[in-house]
């Protein structure tokens, strides 16, 4: 059985200058709650991992414009004008990495791989500074893994044994997310008291504790 | 000189309606975000195209509206869609494993650069447009074919040009240039002129593409209608 | 829409010398009418990649039997002494490999990677012959993809798009295979109309065709 | 010489009840196929253990028999089991992730032999005895604690050794080693014994290990009963 617990105390443990995976692309599937909690506690000088920066008034934009962050690594930041601000002005180390290369990295990590080759971004700024290897006769870019001290995840559905499925689009970097932290917070739409283990997409094994949207404990 | 024969909407219209020949049906596309996403429109009804998007979405439909919007569901740039008849839900991994492992037929995106080598620049403008990648890198290394969808010039700037200047999104990946005035084709021997518009002459094209480029002997005319 | 075929049709493409991968966790989850239409056509020289060979007189266990295989790499073969025999007499050319080391190179081939960076096996003779590479003071084999002209493989429901699911323990190494080859046979308990789009765990996009196991069309 | 002092089946019984102590309460444990799946047996009913194994199941709950029995649920020796509540299925990709990265607390496997170092031989005699590794070396190079349940000797022959002649599972993984005489830990200063049966002598225990090791201070009795 997995702790429950407030978004609140959930956060509690992330201090200043911890990395910090998120969840969710753009504002779906993404732990809203649990990112709240993170900006009322305005934790500074995190690294954060996610797929995007969202918009400046959502989810992970929200800890950027709070200059809660010192380091990010991500795909795309094109919906946050405020990412690119503080980036030209120095104030933020930004990593733009492709897609696939940042999910590679963190299953990585998850999986116990000591990295991949990918090919994406050979012949681009993406190889600078990387080791290259070439594989019958093709040339690929070795990625390490990369992983967290938390990561902060979004289900639709989590049983009282962590157990997590999903619902639409919601998945996308949930999933190996939750395989690459040293502790995973998973904010569940819902907590029931079973899922149909056919339909589990990430099995508790990988959840640490999990927080519920609407029945916050703080809020209820 | 800048020529200004076509609304936006005009424009738009052509290069979608062009790209949407370029499939058959079965076929599995990814569309970029902007003018790209407008291919879908342009899909014969009797045509199954699957359109697939990183997000985790294997069969996006229509946008959503009023009642119908679901926040779970959405597509790449965001917008909330339908998920056909036969599509599914998956995660980032198994989204980048179908664009990276090849398991797409075709992606249509646009660019700020393409080159005479097929390569490709369209995720930044350093120290002024740096909107990120996203899956961009990885689609279009791993597409089976790309097809670069895009308004023929920058308000009069040479986009199709000899050797791209800005960072590449991948090197030598193109196959098929669609712009509102020509159709170019990426071959082993460089730009091959497949289509013009009636409506621009040859001079027309050579002046705003900087390019170096082989006229097809099967030239042919663009639908423009 | 995917052709629906029977067991028969389906493995007519499969000729002699092909490489073929197989599905299947012992005789779980595994597609034992494509198998037993591969033993009836009686193809020679085939490369059989599969996570083990089951039982003699079972699914790819017959294959053995049945002296249809030249090469087999695979995790396991201790429940059919018949495979031991053949390789013990020079007849079959066994690489035994650790079961995470296949899976992801499988997985790789299917998702375009250049090759993984695997812990398993260092200091083993898993590493003979292969590089090795350290990579943050911890050595690692560098671990090549690996693909198939065929995939075999198993489907609890398949609706006509190709999308699969499964029921219990018969996923195993069914999901990756579905990736890595050139064509993807997947044989279905159940053919049906529609799976909910949550439920799906193989994306139609990586099948080509479908057997249904209970209404084989030659069977009826 | 031979020590016969012990059935078959008791010596079982004292290495799986013995195994069965080095768990708590919500640690995720991959057993072995043959003595170490007998672990489960022992483990306390309060006391919440969750199974796992590479075939696809976390939860893994009793053997089914009869109408309970259904082929598509299986561990990873072929026998139908039950799935407990709160147990899911997944595919051998997450499987061997969970294994091989770090996420399985323990795992309790036979041996043919371990040395002095922690290395471990279990996967084939050459030219002999050749089952292959399945998933044993992923496990044991990943999982946080490695614990090998084996009968002491091999009718008579040593199995505890300075160093391991047979190919390798893994190099310098084992934490524990459980035997029906004795228990010893692996550390970096070689093996300590720390639990002896009181049906054996010391002299019985030096005489049956090749291996060098250091008597613990705190000695104990094993657990026999």
């Amino acid at each position: 059985m997995k702790k429950i617990v407030s978004a609140k105390e959930a956060v509690k443990k992330i201090k200043d200058g911890a990395t910090v995976m998120i969840g969710g692309f753009l504002s779906c599937g993404v732990p809203d709650k649990l990112i709240d909690a993170l900006v009322e506690q305005n934790t500074k000088n995190l690294t954060m991992i996610c797929n995007d920066t969202s918009y400046p008034d959502a989810d992970k934009g929200k800890l950027i414009v709070n200059k809660q962050i010192k380091k990010l690594i991500t795909t795309h930041i094109g919906t946050n004008p405020e990412t690119g601000r503080q980036m030209n002005d120095g104030e933020i180390d930004v990593e733009l990495t492709p897609m696939g290369t940042l999910v590679e990295r963190i299953r990585a990590k998850g999986a116990g791989l000591g990295g991949v080759l990918a090919p994406t971004g050979v012949g681009t700024i993406v190889e600078n500074g990387k080791k290259t290897m070439e594989v019958d006769g093709k040339k690929y870019i070795f990625e390490k893994p990369i992983g967290a001290d938390f990561a902060l995840i979004y289900g639709t559905k989590v049983d009282r044994f962590g157990n997590v499925s999903f619902y639409g689009t919601t998945r996308n970097m949930n999933t190996v997310m939750a395989t690459a932290a040293d502790t995973v917070i998973v904010q569940a739409d819902e907590i029931v008291d079973e899922i149909d283990p056919n339909e589990v997409v990430i099995p508790g094994i990988f959840i640490d504790c999990i927080v519920e949207r609407e029945k916050d404990l703080e809020t209820v | 000189m800048e020529l200004t024969l076509l609304s936006k909407e005009k424009t738009r219209e052509i290069i979608a309606r062009r790209a949407a020949k370029e499939f058959k049906s079965g076929d599995v596309v990814t569309l970029g975000i902007g003018l790209p996403t407008a291919v879908a429109n342009y899909i014969p009804e009797d045509q199954h195209v699957i359109f697939q998007s990183e997000n985790g979405l294997l069969g996006i439909g229509k946008n959503t509206t009023g009642d119908n919007m679901d926040k779970r569901i959405i597509n790449a740039g965001g917008i909330c869609v339908e998920a056909k008849k036969g599509a599914c839900f998956y995660d980032a991994a198994t989204a980048l494993s179908m664009m990276r492992g090849g398991h797409i037929d075709a992606t249509v995106l646009g660019a700020l650069q393409v080159d005479e080598e097929g390569s490709i620049a369209s995720w930044m403008i350093p120290n002024k447009f740096v909107p990120g990648m996203g899956g961009a890198m990885d689609l279009v290394i791993g597409s089976k074919r790309v097809i670069v969808a895009m308004e023929h010039t920058n308000k009069g700037e040479v986009k199709i040009v000899k050797k791209c200047t800005l960072p590449l999104t991948a090197y030598r990946e193109v196959d098929l240039i669609i712009t509102e005035r020509c159709v170019f084709d990426v071959t082993p021997d460089g730009l091959v002129l497949t289509e013009i518009n009636p409506m621009f002459s040859m001079d027309d094209i050579k002046e705003s593409v900087s390019a170096d480029f082989i006229i097809s002997d099967n030239l042919k005319y663009m639908d423009i209608d």
